[in-house]
């Protein structure tokens, strides 16, 4: 059986870095729209 | 061009209804319920600051944009997104030329007649041009005139397949005096010759000397509808000023 | 006075086609662009590879249909661009003319254009490439007016859709040019057994692809302009 | 209002059971060796891509032109976004399967050169979005923009089969579909349950950040 291990594991590795990073991704854009949302909020309901 | 009423139909039909027009883009209603009506031979003249809601109006009365709700009656008719006919019956002018800077002033104005289905293209073209001055300039390409004469070839491009209604958005922008005077004359013989007339301008006192009716428009609204007979310009302007700076507060 | 009778579709889409290619005549600008460039890229793909190891016939209908996509491509733009700048475009849709009648009236004048490319590009890839003449000409051109014709509808619409956007030339390829696959490799597939002498009937799969691509885009994208339109 | 919620936490640790299920409790395939294994990514992440993001990019868009409702287009949107990253697995699992077995990173395998082409569709579709600022015009044109690219997968995988069946590639070895054991079989399937959940708490999360933007850029448009 050839020993491709490093393959399998690169593989794993770049999938959960691809799911975490756009995760991560996600909630940093959430973040800075809720800021301005909460900024714009205080303008038009004082 | 002459006859009394271009449309035939009878004189009371009004040549443009509109019945609790609404018209919403997102949740914001650029067009809150407006009902008017316009008359063969009547010009109405819409005043507003930016954003009242005007060229969403006028857009509406061309059938460019159809209604949120309510609705639009172009002689009589409702206009539906493919009542092409009836659109056929409306000629724009705004600043944009929409003209062919490429092609010369006769082409512009036969490629509208074509587009319009007028018979006689030649006739019609010649008739439109010669109403507009335009005699001699047939061949010039339309990106050689200055700005008073482009607006002249864009006139004669809306009016070519005799339209019952011309609205007219913002049309004196970039006008000098003499230009704006031009203007005035050009729309009043149009308004005489039988066609309605919705004019969007900020310029209170050209829009009086030409209409038959005013209107405030602020947040979509009409706050103020007048006969301009007997009208004073200066009271009117001012009462005009105070409406736009309490909407706008 | 002059009551009106609104023309018919293929009547305004001759109508405007005409006038788009009057314009064209008078300022020459997307034809001579593209001319050069066909004949630029022909030239610049003979001296990238090396001729004795591969066979110039081989290299001919890659080079051919690729530069012919993309010389398509940058002129598409030019149609919708001729109703931006004074929104001329508010006046094509007040005309009593069904939507579709203005996409099909562009779509033909986009046509007239790519085949005008083709035309160009083909002699041009004859010449360079010292193909020998033969029947099999004939078929490239029947298969560059498939090619053309899928490239146009597909293209016509997309610039439509992005003409108006800041930066309209990235975003027609990166938008267009998926949709031009089954376009190109059928061309290309084909013209290349074509070009060694093949019969038709061998190439006939890949010309069924560009003809049933013809036919549906055709028929999508007219349905689907309209909705492009504000409204 | 966090985007994310206890969804996403169940997906995650499904996964990560399942991943771990993968790499140290199924036996390896004995002709491929432990990188026959990426097969548990790939295969689930391509199938939830194209067969579940992609149709609802098509659906949510002709849904939209028909009831013009904002929540299809955001769904649209949504769906797109996660597609591409799904795809993006596919993109990167395959080569990294395809060089130990067969030697290749690249091979133009039919599949794999399709998922390619409408990785790239995906990608122009978020351009497009991102280049139109009026929002109900986006939405007209991203939900045309599906349906012709709806209309597209079934020619790209004509013109990719065609061209494979035109120019047979000598396969240099082990076949298409390794045999599976049961355990493998077992791990298989619960790692399209992984996926398919990960997909649905990404999507949500999507939709609620779509949801939220609308209604700032609508506040700020002054649109109230």
């Amino acid at each position: 059986m050839p020993d491709n291990a490093g393959y399998m594991f690169a593989a794993y590795i770049a999938a959960a870095v691809i799911f975490g990073g756009y995760v991560i991704a996600l909630i940093m854009r959430a973040r800075t729209m809720t800021r301005r949302g909460d900024a714009i909020d205080t303008v038009t309901r004082p | 061009m002459t006859s009394p009423s271009p449309t035939g139909s009878p004189a009371d039909v009004p040549v443009c209804e509109t019945v609790s027009l609404v018209r919403r883009f997102g949740r914001r209603r650029a067009v809150a319920g407006v009902d008017l009506r316009i008359h063969a031979g009547e010009c109405l003249a819409l005043f507003g600051p930016n954003g009242a809601g005007k060229t969403t109006l006028l857009r509406l009365l061309a059938g460019l944009l159809r209604p949120t709700s309510g609705e639009v009656r172009l002689l009589g008719r409702t206009l539906t997104s493919h009542s092409a006919v009836e659109r056929g019956r409306v000629g724009l002018i705004s600043h944009q030329s929409m003209l062919y800077d490429v092609l010369t002033v006769a082409e512009n104005v036969a490629f509208a007649a074509r587009l319009h289905g007028v018979r006689d293209v030649a006739g019609a073209t010649t008739m439109a041009l010669d109403r507009l001055g335009l005699r001699g300039r047939e061949l010039t390409p339309v990106r050689a005139l200055s700005r008073g004469w482009q607006q002249r070839v864009s006139i004669a491009r809306a009016i070519v397949h005799d339209p019952a209604l011309v609205l007219l958005d913002e049309p004196y922008t970039g006008l000098d005096v003499s230009g704006a005077r031009a203007l005035t004359e050009l729309l009043r013989s149009l308004r005489d010759g039988g066609a309605a007339l919705a004019l969007v301008t900020h310029s209170v006192e050209e829009g009086l000397t030409l209409a038959t009716h005013a209107a405030i428009v602020l947040d979509g609204q009409i706050r103020r509808r007048d006969l301009t007979a007997g009208l004073d310009p200066v009271l009117y302007a001012a009462s005009y000023r105070d409406l736009a700076l309490e909407s706008a507060a | 006075m002059s009551e009106l009778q609104p023309p018919g579709t293929m009547a305004v889409a001759l109508m405007i086609a005409r006038k788009d290619l009057a314009i064209e005549y008078r300022t020459r600008s997307a034809f001579f662009s593209s001319l050069v460039f066909s004949l630029l890229g022909v030239s610049i793909f003979y001296m990238v590879w090396d001729p004795t190891a591969v066979r110039p016939i081989d290299m001919a209908p890659g080079v051919l249909w690729t530069i012919f996509a993309f010389a398509g491509m940058l002129g598409l733009h030019r149609a919708f661009g001729l109703e931006l700048q004074t929104r001329a475009m508010d006046g094509l849709l007040l005309a009593p003319v069904p939507r579709e009648a203005i996409f099909l009236g562009k779509a033909l004048s986009n046509l007239v254009y790519v085949s005008a490319v083709l035309a160009v590009t083909i002699p041009a890839v004859v010449l360079f490439y010292n193909l020998e003449f033969g029947s099999g000409l004939l078929i490239l051109g029947g298969i560059g007016i498939l090619a053309a014709v899928g490239l146009v509808t597909v293209g016509t619409l997309f610039s439509s859709m992005t003409v108006h956007t800041r930066f309209a030339e990235l975003l027609l390829p990166m938008l267009a040019l998926p949709f031009f696959i089954p376009v190109v490799v059928p061309a290309a597939q084909a013209s290349a057994k074509l070009l060694v002498g093949a019969e038709l009937r061998t190439v006939m799969p890949w010309i069924q692809v560009l003809v049933a691509f013809d036919l549906m885009f055709g028929v999508a994208c007219v349905l689907a302009f309209p909705f492009t339109i504000e409204d | 209002m966090p985007i994310f919620d206890w969804l996403l936490a169940v997906a995650v640790v499904a996964l990560a059971a399942v991943m771990a299920r993968a790499i140290w409790f199924t036996p390896p395939e004995a002709l491929q060796g432990e990188a026959q294994k990426i097969f548990y990514l790939h295969v689930p992440s391509a199938v939830v891509g194209l067969y579940l993001a992609c149709p609802l990019v098509a659906i949510g868009g002709a849904m939209y032109l028909w009831l013009r409702d904002d929540r299809l287009d955001r769904l649209a949107e949504s769906s797109a976004e996660v597609a591409l990253v799904f795809l993006s697995i596919v993109l990167v699992t395959g080569p990294l399967w395809g060089k130990p077995i067969w030697g290749t990173w690249w091979t133009w395998d039919a599949r794999l050169t399709s998922t390619l082409f409408l990785w790239f569709i995906l990608l122009g579709y978020t351009v497009l979005r991102g280049a139109i600022e009026d929002r109900q015009q986006r939405a007209r044109y991203s939900a045309v923009l599906g349906i012709l690219a709806s209309l597209l997968v079934p020619f790209i995988h004509l013109s990719v089969r065609l061209f494979r069946t035109m120019h047979p590639q000598p396969i240099v070895l082990a076949p298409e579909k390794p045999k599976l054991s049961a355990e493998m079989g077992l791990t298989l399937s619960l790692a399209f349950i992984a996926f398919t959940l990960l997909f649905i708490a990404l999507l949500r999360g999507r939709l609620k950040y779509a949801a939220l933007r609308d209604r700032v850029e609508a506040l700020e448009a002054g649109d109230a």
